[in-house]
């Protein structure tokens, strides 16, 4: 019997400024990342609710990154710097309470960096595959 | 037993009443059994001498209740503030969160509250009195003739074993010593969490969380949970639910709960304490208090009002989010 | 009457539990009692009870109720109820038994509760008196005796002993099961024990409190006392009070949506809460001095009024021990019945 | 319910390429609220706009989903096309399927399926769209310039030249700035003053400039066409409108000995000083630091000699205020400072100064009268070295000077090369570079001249110290292309210092919420397409303070900018963004929590009255958001902890269907 391949699914929420455009960039230049990871465009990473996150873990999501412009670069000026303090805060405590770790990551990603959105993504997808499905943070009820 | 007497805060209520300067005083009032005490509103003096009580069972944080008293009441509030509490008292200042015109607050100092399961594991169950004015608390039950002496130390709560400052930070008077903050070992339960592996983390809270039952006593007796409308009431919010219905409701709403209260939290105790599950939430408050201390400066919520909350704050150098795992066990 | 010995009860739960699941109250983690289902080496609780009622076992705190299943526009409806399997509960106090009895009035009157109903078949409750009770006992207010605990089977337990009675044909039934392990026996040891647990009753701080004031058609009486607002002035709003209540039966039922469908299920909610009983125009009850006000009246008056004067409260404490505020029924019987 | 059409772009083959888009149509035509599905070959054209038209009235369409490019290429366009069909433009959303969906995904069954997912996530959210308005604001027509140098005086001019009035804030006694300091200009050579002063009168002489110099804007409050500044006008304790600037008090004042800032400390000014002969204000202005009358109440000669009657020793810093609807910041650069550039002996020795005292230094104004002379003996050089990249191009490891380059620094020591050979030819000039960068218009042409017709050394590597012994500064150095360490006897060193942001735009960008990068040059808009715009509206950039320029460069940017100023000025009422942030007053805490992360200053409080859920009333504080000045960033929807605070085209419960389309 064929043991079907797990493809991660990846919510990747991006700054519609600095990393969505990076992800523009990386399509332009024809830079290949795998399908699993979808896009939500917010105006800023500090527009990400904690909330959102723990939702895309509800609804079966293995992996949720969060990428915005590089520290000093927000085009709202200080927007990442909340992110990072919060994202900071709420990965330790998913750590804390047992969850990997692996699952969720903060990247800053320039509009200009359409080779590092490619290539953060081809990693984080691998890291979360070989993590497997995402079991600790699951609702049952929303598998299929 | 508390170094202010029931009395000396009863005749200190009773004057502030007849000179004027409150309309009512915010007290505790005795109930069936020596320890099941609820916090009160007196308006009088008959009242306050007859049922005003202050004993090593006054455990509840009032500050709480300001928000909604002061809308209600006329004239000044008077309230009595243990250190713990005036933390609680200036982080709802911080947040504007009632009038400081409205409040005449009396420091009082504590020596720590009682647990009563601590009592009944020593004395058993039967309680029919306790006596805390003593140097001993003694306990008298209906299976024995003569009361058990206990050391109050012996069944001193969890909080107050581990209480962070006998310091108060804010009173308009203050009846007794102004206390000083301690250096507690507050965050060793914390960090020997920290240093089990993940899968150990994973099944301690998952069995410690698995017997929620979304009483919502944590929030509700919570000093920063104080919003108006609560997002797990809302059901526009996402994560409306009124029970949790699997594990990952029962982890969510904890740890969405601790977030919106991290840098807000003053490590009061009172969601551990008011817990009919007897689930450890105060930890979760406590590790986000510990990181936020270890990755930004020491801050400690209500010490001061107007200060700026870490979570509502930040440096250009800030650690990033990878990176508050370094230097930690990464056995995962 | 059979008895066992009580270090025979390993093997009897073993043996019950090979025909049946047997749920029985053995300490948790935190030092608690609750009810477990019964595995290789669980010891039955000391504990005088557990933190949370059984009510549970007939009524959970979530359950399904249908599921949708959406793709696209079209909309199929899933039946999720299963077959009930036989259980039996172990180790019930008397007050908790008494529970059921309000329980079943409420779901088993027309129209009946299937869910409700299908669990209540197919449950045996064993129930055991009590020797030591709490100070926050006071089921003998409404008329339970703690030495004498109904139930399908009532258990006594002595020093060494564990003593069996059937009370209806479902206990008969139980006790054949466990005829092989029990032996016959006379009563005396029982009754001894019945009349030293009379005497503890008596000298309960709360042995006193009567409910006689209170009952069926007493609604003007009370609704508009003044003391509500005393009462419910330091009331937090929490459930508690009402999630480790054995009697309170008020549930709400949600949808929730999975992305692929819809479940529709019902929770316990509380009468304490802001949102309870919200409909279209917005909330029948708008201050918590009326939600608090609802929940003794229910229980004291509304109830009794509805069903041949039975109070729903059976004074098992558990809201005496956990209210973070420790305001409770007695504080409020003795406040509004003049003590 | 929405009404939604689903329209799906083949964009040629790009799309089309690798994903069924048919399949994708015709997937999402079962989604909910999807009434109308298709596909078309070039969405973007006038005929599939028109189809979208058409469909929107066909199937009276509420909510459009577009599959097609990035929202960042076309979501402007298909919001025109829904306007156009009386749709609200905001019930638009885009599934981007080309950048992230075909061009990235090869295969024909992944990039379908993906498209079809994102197509879902757009359902989702337009099926909780809500129409959106812009809000309106009323536009002041006064322009504020901060900074007076060429930059600045440019930009006034060319405001003031299309009719709206435009102040000028300058810190120092007079505008002219750097450029003023300056002795001839690269590559033409025409004298800086001669050109520059015209100007500095033009601008004193315009009725619609106002100069507000010896001043500075201490608060900034308001956005985009209706600032509020506050401009500190420092007490000069001379009338500013009375005094004729004689330069009688000038003369007469007792304290000579004060370094002159206008010649960089080379000489010393009196304590009542006008910095140079053509400023502007030519006013005189006491320096209360050196003045005696001031410092301790003897003297009060000026004051006897001004016959006009303008020395005032009581005069206060005066605050002013105005209204404007446009600013410009032009506050421009300094050199960096070169304590930690011990090796060139700088601290040492008088003969080792930077570039801009050579300016001073060979100009007929300075404090040789033009003469090359050195500062420790004044005698003429013979041997001159130039160190290129001082501080310019330094590993970030070094710490002490700037990553970047500097970028006039090869052209004006060029400059200062051919000008010492040509006027005395009995020196020798050397000069050490890393690269030589000369890219722009007889830039290259000039530097080979210096090298080819004045026989300047050029030699690539760097000076790697200087010590000063008797006379001469000896010169350690190495020529890489011939891979030799070299000795100089030197008798005057040049640094071509980096230059850096002026150190008061960082205070000002703070007031004015401007971002600004690492090295604190104010950030644009974009960095191609926006170039004289800094992401604040309402804010423009002009000159050095948004990156090292030449003065052609910034008089392009002041024109520029000018240009933008004067296109929000001509308008009579802006119209925002409508995605901003809102508070919902009845589930407000008024906990402060959103307005101390708001970068804008956007959120205020007020109490209100408000019918509480148990039939009270009670009066709460709760946020209300300026529309005008949010810029819809969401931090605070997430410090708010009741989630009062929502962000309007981008909610809470859209974001989350969103997920929820994705994950599913």
């Amino acid at each position: 019997m064929q043991v079907k391949e797990f493809k991660p699914l990846i919510v990747a929420f991006c700054c519609n400024w600095c990393s969505y455009a990076g992800a523009d960039l990386a399509g332009n230049n024809r830079l290949n990342y795998p399908a699993e990871v979808k896009i939500i465009r917010v105006p800023c990473s500090c527009r990400v609710n904690p909330m959102f996150i723990l939702r895309a873990f509800q609804r079966g999501a293995d992996g949720v990154i969060l990428c915005g412009c590089h520290p000093g670069d927000c085009h709202y000026t200080s927007g990442n710097y909340y992110t990072r303090r919060r994202m900071a805060m709420l990965f330790s405590m998913l750590d804390f309470l047992g969850i990997e770790r692996e699952r969720t990551r903060v990247e800053w990603v320039s509009a200009a960096e359409g080779a590092k959105f490619s290539a953060v993504m081809t990693d984080f997808a691998a890291t979360v595959k070989a993590l497997g499905e995402n079991k600790r943070l699951e609702d049952l009820r929303c598998k299929k | 037993m508390q170094k202010v007497s029931q009395q000396q805060l009863i005749d200190k209520a009773v004057s502030l009443l007849a000179d004027g300067t409150v309309s009512c005083v915010l007290g505790w009032t005795k109930g069936e059994f020596d320890y099941d005490i609820t916090p009160a509103l007196f308006t009088d003096e008959a009242s306050l001498r007859q049922g005003f009580v202050w004993n090593d069972f006054c455990g509840a944080n009032f500050s709480k209740y300001l928000v909604a008293k002061t809308r209600k009441c006329e004239g000044k509030i008077l309230v009595f503030l243990k250190p713990c509490d005036t933390y609680s008292f200036n982080q709802l200042l911080t947040e504007h969160r009632f009038d400081r015109e409205k409040v005449y607050a009396v420091g009082i100092p504590c020596e720590g509250m009682a647990d009563i399961d601590k009592v009944k594991a020593i004395c058993g169950d039967g309680i029919s009195s306790i006596d805390c004015n003593g140097e001993k608390m003694a306990v008298q039950t209906i299976y024995e003739d003569a009361p058990v002496q206990v050391d109050a130390s012996s069944v001193l709560a969890e909080r107050c074993i581990n209480c962070k400052s006998k310091k108060h930070v804010a009173y308009d008077e203050l009846m007794g010593d102004e206390g000083d903050v301690i250096d507690s070992a507050r965050f060793d339960e914390v960090a020997k969490l920290e240093a089990m592996t993940p899968d150990e983390r994973f099944t301690f809270w998952q069995n410690e969380l698995s017997r929620c039952i979304r009483c919502n006593a944590c929030r509700d007796a919570c000093p920063a949970c104080t919003c108006e409308v609560c997002v797990f009431n809302n059901p526009k919010s996402g994560v409306e639910n009124k029970s949790p219905a699997n594990s990952f409701e029962e982890k969510m709403f904890h740890i969405i709960r601790a977030f919106h209260v991290a840098g807000r939290c003053t490590d009061c105790g009172e969601c551990s304490r008011v817990c009919p599950q007897n689930i450890p939430l105060h930890l979760l408050n406590r590790k986000f208090i510990k990181d936020m201390n270890e990755c930004y400066g020491e801050y400690q919520a209500g010490a001061e009002v107007g200060s700026r909350a870490p979570l509502v704050n930040y440096t250009t150098d800030d650690l990033e989010p990878g990176e508050v795992f370094n230097g930690r066990d990464s056995d995962a | 009457m059979r008895k066992c010995s009580l270090d025979a009860l390993q093997a009897l739960f073993a043996h019950v539990n090979a025909s049946m699941a047997l749920y029985l109250p053995v300490d948790g983690s935190d030092g608690k009692a609750v009810y477990q289902k019964w595995s290789e080496g669980a010891r039955w609780s000391h504990a005088l009870n557990t933190v949370r009622s059984p009510k549970d076992f007939f009524f959970p705190q979530t359950e399904d109720l249908m599921k949708f299943k959406t793709a696209g526009k079209s909309i199929e409806i899933v039946d999720v109820r299963n077959a009930a399997e036989d259980f039996v509960i172990f180790g019930v106090r008397a007050c908790d038994v008494k529970s059921f009895e309000i329980l079943d009035r409420v779901f088993l009157t027309d129209p009946v509760d299937s869910f409700y109903a299908s669990r209540r078949e197919h449950g045996t409750i064993v129930s055991v008196a009590c020797t030591r009770p709490s100070e926050t006992c006071f089921c003998g207010t409404f008329g339970i005796d703690a030495a004498s605990p109904a139930g399908d089977v009532s258990c006594w337990k002595t020093e060494t002993e564990l003593f069996w009675q059937a009370n209806t044909p479902k206990g008969e039934a139980f006790l054949q099961l466990i005829a092989p392990l029990t032996e016959e026996c006379g009563n005396e040891a029982v009754q001894a024990q019945q009349e030293k647990t009379a005497a503890v009753m008596k000298k309960l701080p709360l042995a006193e409190l009567k409910a006689d004031a209170f009952g069926g058609g007493k609604t003007k009486e009370f609704f508009d006392r003044p003391e509500w607002s005393e009462l419910s002035q330091a009331c937090l709003g929490c459930g508690t009070c009402t999630f480790v209540c054995p009697t309170c039966q008020c549930y709400d039922i949600k949808d929730f949506n999975t992305g692929n469908g819809v479940i529709r299920f019902r929770c316990w909610d509380s009468c304490m809460y802001s949102e309870f009983t919200k409909m279209a125009h917005g909330n029948s009850r708008l201050s918590q001095k009326e939600r608090f006000r609802q929940r003794f009246m229910h229980k004291l008056v509304y109830y009794p009024e509805n069903n041949d004067g039975l109070f729903s409260c059976v004074g098992c404490g558990r809201c005496l021990s956990k209210c973070p505020i420790s305001m409770n029924i007695v504080k409020v019987m003795k406040k509004l019945g003049g003590e | 319910m929405q009404r939604i059409g689903v329209f799906v772009c083949w964009c040629g083959s790009n799309i089309a390429g690798t994903v069924d888009v048919k399949a994708v149509a015709e997937a999402l035509k079962a989604e909910p609220g999807v009434v109308f599905s298709t596909d078309y070959q070039y969405m973007c054209s006038q005929a599939g706009q028109d189809m979208i038209k058409e469909s929107v009235r066909e199937h009276k369409l509420t909510g459009i989903v577009i599959c097609s490019c990035s929202p960042r290429m076309h979501e402007a366009t298909f919001r025109k096309t829904a306007a156009a069909a009386g749709l609200n433009p905001y019930m638009v959303e885009i599934a981007n399927i080309r950048e992230q969906c075909s061009w990235v995904h090869k295969e024909m069954p992944i990039g379908t399926e993906k498209a079809i997912i994102l197509g879902k996530a757009a359902v989702a959210k337009v099926n909780l769209n809500t129409p959106l308005t812009p809000g309106e604001s009323p536009v002041t027509k006064r322009a504020l310039v901060i900074g007076g140098g060429i930059a600045g005086i440019q930009t006034a001019l060319d405001i003031a030249d299309a009719g709206f009035p435009v102040d000028i804030v300058e810190k120092k006694p007079t505008i002219g700035g750097k450029m003023a300091q300056l002795d001839k200009t690269f590559p033409t050579l025409d004298c800086a003053a001669c050109i520059l002063t015209p100007k500095m009168v033009d601008v004193a002489q315009h009725e619609k400039i106002r100069i507000f110099s010896y001043s500075e804007v201490s608060e900034v409050k308001g956005f985009v066409g209706n600032f509020d500044v506050t401009i500190k006008k420092h007490a000069r304790y001379v009338k500013e409108d009375v005094c004729t600037g004689c330069g009688a008090c000038v003369e007469k004042c007792p304290m000579k000995k004060v370094p002159n800032e206008f010649n960089l400390g080379m000489d010393n000014r009196p304590a009542i000083y006008i910095p140079f002969a053509q400023a502007v204000p030519k006013v005189a202005t006491i320096d209360p630091n050196a003045c005696n009358m001031l410092k301790n109440g003897k003297c009060g000669l000026c004051a006897r000699v001004c016959t006009a009657g303008a020395i005032d020793y009581k005069q206060q810093d005066e605050y002013i205020q105005e209204k404007y609807g446009a600013i410009v910041v032009a506050t421009g650069f300094n050199p960096i400072s070169m304590d930690k550039f011990d090796e060139f002996a700088y601290n040492q020795s008088k003969d080792v100064i930077t570039s801009l005292e050579f300016e001073r230094l060979t100009n007929a104004a300075g404090p040789t009268a033009g003469k090359l002379l050195r500062p420790s003996d004044g005698k003429h050089p013979h041997t001159i070295v130039f160190v290129q990249c001082v501080g310019s191009r330094c590993d970030s490891c070094a710490q002490k000077g700037k990553e970047y380059c500097s970028k006039i620094c090869c052209m004006y020591t060029a400059k200062h090369a051919m000008l010492t050979r040509d006027k005395y030819p009995d020196t020798e000039v050397y000069v050490f570079y890393i690269d030589v960068r000369t890219p722009g218009k007889s830039f290259d042409e000039f530097y080979r001249r210096a090298v080819e017709e004045y026989d300047v050394h050029y030699i690539k590597g760097m000076v790697g110290k200087v010590t000063p012994q008797g006379d001469k500064l000896k010169v350690q150095a190495s020529d890489l292309l011939s891979n030799k360490q070299l000795h100089i006897d030197a008798d005057l060193v040049v640094l071509a210092a980096a230059i850096e942001p002026d150190k008061s735009a960082r205070p000002l960008a703070t007031m004015l919420t401007a971002s600004m990068d690492t090295n604190d040059f104010f950030t644009e808009a974009h960095p191609k397409l926006r170039p004289v715009e800094s992401p604040t509206a309402g804010v423009f950039l002009s000159g050095t303070c948004q990156g090292p320029k030449d003065i052609p460069e910034t008089v392009s940017q002041a024109g520029a900018a000018a240009s933008k100023v004067i296109g929000l000025l001509a308008k009579d009422k802006l119209k925002g963004n409508p995605c901003v942030a809102h508070s919902n007053e009845q589930m407000c805490n008024g906990c402060s929590s959103c307005e101390r992360v708001c970068p804008y200053g956007a959120i205020t409080y007020e109490d209100k009255e408000f019918r509480m859920p148990d039939r009270t009333t009670a009066i709460r504080r709760v946020a209300a958001v300026n529309p005008a000045v949010c810029q819809g960033c969401g931090a605070c929807t997430v410090a708010c902890p009741s989630g009062a605070m929502d962000l309007r085209g981008f909610m809470n419960e859209q974001i989350m269907a969103e997920v929820d389309a994705i994950c599913k």
